[in-house]
């Protein structure tokens, strides 16, 4: 399609339109009163970068960042090497394949609010008669320390979410032609080199779309924090999102929350976008 | 009697409310009130769960879909929509509060909140517990009887029956920063809202003792406290008589009575925290107050000052608050009706005699001082990473820097 | 040697599918149970157990009208999301140009913005022109979802053959048409998987329909979080609520999953 | 090298109600070269895919050196394939994609860049090595195929129809150039093809398939000259065999269209004896031996027929000419000396020592 | 019906640093049937796709009935294609492959299923019409794509390799069909082929290329008899021109390898005219012109030649013996009867009325 053509744009207006609506006008607004000393409603004066430079003085913040980092480096490991591993798992021929990918993917089927209350129940109920049971002393007193909120965290958001990336990893798999497959059999590549040297390569632009979306989403994540630890203790697992929600809503310092939301997409997009544009290449090196 | 007022014009009012627990009551009196009065159609709605009320308000006022008749949680918010609030001295409800309940609402002579009730909290316990221990919760007037009927109890556990004396949540920060600190850091502010949340110091000076009860309820819980959270502390310990008492007020009788009916109308009792210069005394206070929107047609904020006038001062409405809503009233005139529960009725009875002290604490809880300085300090302190003196003195350090750079 | 092989997969399998379920576990059984019951035990089995919590969650959550809330909602923002995103993907994908990549970044950074940061000017706008409501919901939800939709389509779309618009092309089909009865049909597995993730985020979300909606129009989760008090959870009535509240899903999900098939380009070219 | 049995070997695909292979009967001799003709869809691939265990096998065994090889994968079974429809990686350039089952193997990458630059060299695809498959032509892909192939040094080559979209020159290269790979590793090929002058000429035996079913195996001249059957007779030699209805009658053969001509009297003989005179039989004769040359009218006068040409192609050294006799075509392929317009009537001799005769029911060869 | 310009076109696919096609110059007129050969990666396709709309032109016009069209959209073209690899629509039926380009056209229903119906039974496809081209052999697949352009009354068919996965007696009917269809419609058809057969009996006109270039455009009797330089003697006819390097002296042509043959006068005056006396030239000589028989040997006593004999293949009524005449291999394509086995000592004939030379430098036709 030339981009010129009217089609292209015809195409794209549906799209275009919504996110401008939806997205970038508010993100402009937004960007506008992170000047301000907007509470919300109203504002009466401009600020400058005033609210930027409180928020790198703000410790919270700093803590909020590194606490997300590490999080999400976790995160995305385990989710893309777990979310593709169940979905090599469900995509083998045996019997209750189908059932398994239906269970893999259930966690998502509720929300994450909700969620954390139940894998409160699981850390503080479960791990504990387990600890105590089998005499484990590390599946004791979850979620009371930065140590065990951070791998609760982690484990909750696994849970949940490597379903999610399994699915859109078998929908990829599934669009690999069978006779490159067979192609790869014959000349005699086992299970593990078809899956490092065809398959792997073939889903390049699933690896790109879930490396970024659990890196979007891990730098983003909200509901399981507030629900499993609330921040909390000491606000040693308070999150940067949490961090710009409780600065806007319990301090009331909406334009500071502005602020640390744009610097947040900055980075976040920064390396988000940096990620996307190598895979991309590395895709494009490929086809 | 009072609707008919308006001139046969039907209005609508729509209502936007904090407590989500008693948004099915709400429901039920508000068609009542329709009921009696044809042309007042309401509809109320309420934020729950992990949403916080604020920015729902906010975003429902800044897209012009703003409630009428909304509520405030202290002076705060008082001061956050200010735009927003009308007047309410002139209305029934209004004269009718009791004294002192209105007082982190008025704000430039101005009285621009209702009180939704009044609670009180203190030591929540139970009956058999302590009739089982040979103890008269009663007695314990002084820190001192307090801290031997603990290490009593304590010592013979598991004769009777229970895990542990306190169920302290460490995980709901709020317990310590909002209520317990509250009996300490609001003495220098005689228990008076409004003066803490202008106040450009925190003294603290009853630190020390606060500490001594923290300490209690930290060493003589079921651990790790930091686990534990409401529905542990309430629900799972509490309720199910595996602890003599907990930190908590009034609020969490429906819960107990949820879990176990004959539990909570027998056994449950609750008395004041023997704070000391102010033992007997319960610390009695306003969570929430109704506002009216100013910005909406002067026909729609006079129906809904009707309804709220309706609701506390009129003879139906007065039955529903008591019998429906389970409030303690923050008003006068109720003094005929008996409370539905125990721990309603230990609030309203030491209101009644005038053994209260003053809520301090929603004169920061609108503030960030809470969740970013108390809350986390107190926790620290909870699982044993900092000292009290530190403690304390980051409460005390945080609470100036926040206020010297606000503008109130 | 074939069968060994698929043995030991299956008994991975089950191990971890019991791992993954046993959450589950915990709502469905303790939704049997009564208030008192779930917090004696936790992880026990019901008993006694009881279905009045299904009984009185199902009424509380006006479960008839808010389904159908629900369902609305769901079905009409998925269906849009799907069209329109598909439908941007196919240009993008198929357009090798600068601008087309701008674009495609664009997309993906909208991806990256914090809801909590655009919605109280979001909702200011739509408020201020009088949409909100069901209808600006689903655009609402095509402006934050579309990004992943557009970056899943682009992605499957480099797999489909570029023979297949030349040879509709030749047959004098429209643009248009070559999009819908030849590309889209083929799109059929990322479609699914497309319409899966985001039935599940609109069907669970809350956040943004609390602001949005009037109260006529509230869904599921809105009713359901009425069960999470500030200091109460109803956890009986919650517990009971979430599993007759995600069957639809499960139903879908298992529905759908049959069309996320093996190789639909086969046999296309040579 | 291996010895390679196909012991009654039947396929349905899953959703077919009928066999795409029906009794595949095939005993393969160490380093033989086979290949299997057919008409399209006759299961030609498909036996090809079960010998590469690619597809289950419904029913029966393949055995390879007397092992059952049913369940074995097909990455165990060494084998170096050409797909029909080349399943080149798309993601992998030429290079790459040719030196992907010797790296695989673990080949040593010296040898393997020797290996594929010099398959590279005879398949005219050295400039090519950089490129991915999406920017070649579809010979240039046919050849990246083979070369995958041609580089392996497999126990068994299958090739699907390797030479189908290269141009006449480069087949006929590629023809010896694999023929000289069958001799110099002595494996066993089995090479699919619809190019006779291929099959005839690379085969030491072909298969030739008809619906699922093996009509017949032979050595080239084998299947030319005696074809068991009139599947096979027709089906071997381009233009094909002419078929006729004739009854056999006083040592000839008759019919209504016109034909009328004297049965040797070698063939009449065999045919007396296997009862068939008086009775009505297909008659065969191959285009090229139908000639219109005066010597060959003279040489065979009781051959004779007349038929008026109605297309008529002249192809360099050879004409074709269609004619019709009494309702059926048939065609003839003569030197082009003789070459005839269409409407010219023509006397044509059949060469009757090379006819063919067939049982009308079961369509088997009598003679 | 409409003409066809080509005129002065380049094609540069974007990364290539060469031209897939250049100064590609051609007129065609209504009705026509043109066919490009050319060997694998000439530009056969290119050339095709450009004509379709699919590929941009780099440089140059192309014309339909006198209107540039390079920037029409193909759909507004009215093109029937049969692509090189099939492009069938993988999650439609045979039927609806076939149909699609009528119901887009909003045909009506009834027409489509007569005319695909038709088509079908044409092409062999009827049992086959409810399935995906998934479950298709290679050559069914072809014929899915060949009965999507059948079905079409375009303007302009362009025919990319349509038959080279068909088996010989189905290639020759469908050969028939599509003739029949050029008929019927009158439209202008461009077939592009390997198959020499198909070259010359279809078209009105051949365009040989090589390397993107034209070499000739002529009827095949022209190709085959007046080549115009060395690659089009060379690619037209199979087994390909044997050519030789050799000298004129003396009203001979002769070699070191053994060559030494008298050149009939009238092109030796020619060759004398043209100043080549005494020079290198290459002489070319047809497989087919090459003769072993006795008669032949008498008849051309000054143009014989020893040589012995390396490979030959039997191919039914033909025989293809292989030699080397002092180096440069050679080949024979004589009539079965004097098939030869490798080793022998043969003498040959050259035909040399029917013998070409070409300039040694540009390697164009001097006679
Ligand atoms: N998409 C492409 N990108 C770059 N180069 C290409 C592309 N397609 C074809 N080529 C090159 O252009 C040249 C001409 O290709 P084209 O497909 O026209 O050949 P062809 O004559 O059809 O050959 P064949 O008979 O093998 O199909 C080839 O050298 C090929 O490698
Ligand atoms: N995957 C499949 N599913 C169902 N039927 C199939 C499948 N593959 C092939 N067939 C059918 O099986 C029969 C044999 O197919 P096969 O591919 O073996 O033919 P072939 O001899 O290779 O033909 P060609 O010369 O056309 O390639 C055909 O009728 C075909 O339609
Ligand atoms: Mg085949
Ligand atoms: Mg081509």
């Amino acid at each position: 399609m030339k981009n010129r053509s009217l089609s292209f744009w015809l195409f794209l207006t549906p799209t275009l339109i919504a996110l401008a609506l939806v997205v970038f006008i508010p993100v402009i607004e937004g960007l506008f009163y992170s000047f301000t000393d907007w509470d919300g409603l109203t504002f009466t004066k401009m600020v400058g970068f005033q609210n930027y430079i409180t928020l790198f003085h703000d410790k919270a913040f700093i803590n909020a960042f590194w606490f997300t980092v590490g999080f999400v480096i976790v995160t995305v490991i385990m989710l893309n090497v777990i979310g593709l591993g169940l979905a090599l798992l469900v995509t083998q021929k045996f019997k209750g394949n189908n059932f398994l990918r239906t269970v893999f993917f259930m966690p998502n089927m509720i929300g994450g609010l909700i969620l954390g209350f139940i894998w409160q129940f699981i850390f503080t109920q479960g791990f504990q008669a387990l600890g105590n049971a089998l005499h484990m002393h590390w599946l004791l007193n979850w979620l009371t320390n930065e140590t065990t909120g951070f791998w609760g965290l982690v484990i909750v958001t696994v849970w949940q979410m490597s379903g999610y990336i399994m699915i859109i990893y078998i929908a990829y798999l599934q669009n690999i032609p069978n006779e490159i497959i067979e192609a790869a059999k014959i000349d005699g590549a086992s299970a593990w080199q078809r899956f490092t040297k065809i398959t792997f390569p073939m889903i390049a632009p699933a690896f790109t779309v879930c490396m970024f979306l659990t890196l979007s989403n891990g730098f983003k994540i909200y509901d399981q924090n507030l629900s499993l630890t609330n921040g909390g203790p000491y606000n040693s697992t308070q999150m940067l999102a949490m961090d710009i929600v409780n600065t806007a809503y319990n301090s009331a310092n909406f334009s500071l929350s502005e602020a640390k939301a744009i610097v947040f997409f900055v980075i976040v997009a920064a390396i988000s976008l940096l990620q996307v544009a190598y895979n991309r290449k590395r895709e494009a090196d490929l086809h | 009697a009072c609707g008919n007022s308006s001139s046969g014009k039907d209005v609508k009012i729509t209502i936007l409310q904090g407590k989500v627990e008693n948004n099915k009551q709400f429901k039920q009196i508000a068609k009542d009130y329709e009921k009696s009065h044809p042309h007042v159609k309401i509809e109320v709605t309420s934020i729950g769960g992990g949403t916080q009320y604020d920015p729902v308000l906010k975003t429902r006022i800044s897209s012009g879909n703003a409630p009428t008749i909304f509520s405030l949680a202290g002076p705060a918010d008082v001061q956050q929509f200010k735009a927003h609030e009308a007047d309410l001295s002139d209305t029934k409800a209004a004269k009718a509060a009791q004294p002192g309940t209105l007082s982190a609402v008025k704000t430039g002579g101005k009285t621009v909140g209702l009180p939704f009730n009044v609670e009180g909290y203190g030591l929540v316990y139970n009956k058999q517990v302590f009739q089982k221990a040979g103890i008269d919760p009663n007695s314990l007037t002084t820190m001192d009887k307090l801290e031997a009927a603990i290490k009593q109890i304590d010592a013979q556990k598991s004769e009777l029956g229970i895990k542990g004396v306190f169920a302290t949540p460490g995980k709901e920060a709020w317990v310590f920063s909002d209520h317990l600190a509250n009996l300490y850091i609001g003495q220098d502010f005689n228990g008076n809202a409004l003066k803490l949340y202008k106040s450009k110091k925190m003294p603290f000076t009853k630190a020390n003792d606060m500490k001594t009860m923290i300490d209690l309820e930290k060493t003589y819980s079921i651990q790790p406290i930091m686990q534990l959270d409401y529905s542990a502390q309430v629900n799972q310990y509490f309720s199910q008589g595996k602890v003599a008492m907990i930190q908590q007020g009034d609020w969490i009788y429906p819960t107990i009575e949820g879990i176990d009916k004959d539990f909570a109308k027998n056994d449950v009792g609750m008395i004041p925290i023997p704070v000391p210069g102010e033992e007997g005394k319960m610390p009695v206070g306003t969570s929430l107050y109704w506002a009216v929107n100013s910005k909406k047609s002067t026909q729609e904020q006079k129906a809904a000052k009707d309804f709220l006038d309706w609701m506390y001062t009129s003879k139906e409405g007065k039955k529903q608050v008591v019998n429906k809503l389970h409030f303690v009233p923050a008003y006068k005139g109720y003094s005929n009706f008996k409370m539905s529960d125990p721990l309603t009725s230990a609030v309203f009875e030491y209101s009644q005699n005038h053994k209260t002290t003053g809520w301090a604490f929603p004169g920061y809880t609108g503030t960030s001082w809470d969740p970013d300085v108390a809350q986390p300090n107190l926790q620290k302190y909870l699982s044993g990473k900092q000292s009290w003196d530190k403690t304390v003195q980051n409460m005390k350090d945080g609470w100036a820097k926040q206020q010297k750079s606000s503008n109130n | 040697m074939k069968t060994k092989g698929r043995t030991i997969i299956g008994i991975v399998g089950l191990l971890l599918g019991i791992l993954w379920l046993f959450p589950f576990y915990l709502i469905v059984s303790n939704s049997f149970k009564t208030p008192k019951g779930i917090f004696a035990s936790v992880l026990s089995l019901p008993h006694p157990s009881t279905t009045d919590n299904y009984v009185n969650s199902f009424q509380a959550l006006h479960f008839i009208a808010s389904l159908t809330n629900s369902l609305i909602i769901t079905i009409c923002s998925v269906l849009v999301i799907i069209l329109a995103s598909s439908m941007a993907a196919y240009a993008l994908q198929r357009n090798h140009s600068k601008l087309s990549s701008g674009l495609l970044l664009l997309f993906i950074s909208a991806m990256l913005i914090p809801f909590q940061s655009v919605m109280i000017p979001l909702t200011a706008n739509f408020g201020a022109v009088h949409f909100l409501n069901m209808w600006g919901l689903v655009i609402m939800y095509l402006g934050f979802d579309c990004s992943l939709s557009v970056f899943l389509y682009q992605g499957t779309l480099s797999s489909i053959p570029i023979a297949m618009d030349e040879s509709a092309e030749l047959e004098g089909a429209s643009r248009w048409q070559i999009f819908t009865k030849v590309i889209f049909p083929m799109l059929s597995p990322i479609t699914v998987t497309v319409a899966i993730l985001n039935i599940i985020a609109i069907w669970n979300d809350y956040l943004l329909p609390s602001l949005v909606l009037p109260q006529a129009q509230y869904t599921i989760p809105l009713q359901m979080f009425n069960f999470f008090g500030e200091y109460t959870k109803q956890w009986h009535l919650a517990l009971a609520g979430i599993t007759i509240s995600i069957i639809p899903v499960i139903l879908f999900y298992l529905f759908a999953q049959k069309w996320i098939i093996k190789g639909v380009t086969d046999g296309a070219v040579k | 090298m291996v010895k390679i049995n196909l012991d009654h070997i039947y396929k349905r695909y899953q959703g077919n109600t009928d066999y795409s292979v029906s009794d595949f009967n095939l005993d393969i001799k160490d380093g033989e070269f086979i290949v299997f003709v057919g008409p399209s869809g006759c299961g030609k691939s498909t036996t090809l895919r079960m010998i590469a265990g690619l597809e289950d096998i419904t029913k029966g065994d393949f055995k390879m050196d007397g092992k059952v090889m049913n369940k074995v994968q097909p990455k165990d079974r060494d084998i170096a394939m050409v797909f029909q429809n080349y399943a080149l990686y798309p993601h992998m350039t030429v290079f790459d994609n040719m030196a992907f089952g010797l790296n695989i193997r673990k080949n040593d990458k010296e040898d393997t860049k020797k290996r594929v630059d010099n398959a590279a060299k005879i398949l005219g695809l050295t400039p090519y090595l950089k490129r991915k498959p999406a920017a070649l032509s579809g010979g240039q892909r046919q050849r990246v195929a083979l070369g995958r192939a041609i580089v392996r040094d497999a126990n068994l080559f299958l090739l699907d129809e390797p030479l189908s979209n290269l141009d006449a020159k480069l087949r006929v290269q590629m023809r010896t150039e694999i023929a000289q790979l069958h001799q110099r590793l002595g494996r066993n090929f089995i090479y699919v093809t619809h190019d006779q002058v291929e099959a005839m000429t690379m085969a030491d035996r072909i298969v030739i398939m008809n619906d699922g079913m093996i009509q017949q195996v032979g050595t080239p001249a084998e299947l030319y000259s005696k074809p068991e059957n009139k599947f096979v007779a027709g089906f071997i030699g381009s233009p094909a065999t002419n078929f006729f209805d004739v009854k056999i009658e006083d040592g000839k053969i008759v019919n209504d269209g016109g034909i009328n001509i004297a049965i040797p009297e070698g063939q009449y003989k065999v045919l007396e004896q296997k009862g068939y005179v008086g009775k009505d039989v297909i008659f065969g004769i191959r285009p090229e031996d139908i000639h219109a040359e005066e010597v060959a009218i003279q040489a065979f006068p009781d051959a004779i027929i007349n038929a008026k040409i109605q297309v008529s192609e002249l192809l360099g050294a050879e004409s074709i000419l269609y004619s019709n006799l009494g309702g059926t075509d048939f065609i003839a392929k003569v030197d082009a000396r003789d070459h005839r317009e269409p409407g010219d009537n023509v006397q044509m001799a059949f060469e009757m020592t090379k006819a063919h005769y067939f049982d009308k029911d079961t369509e088997e060869t009598i003679l």
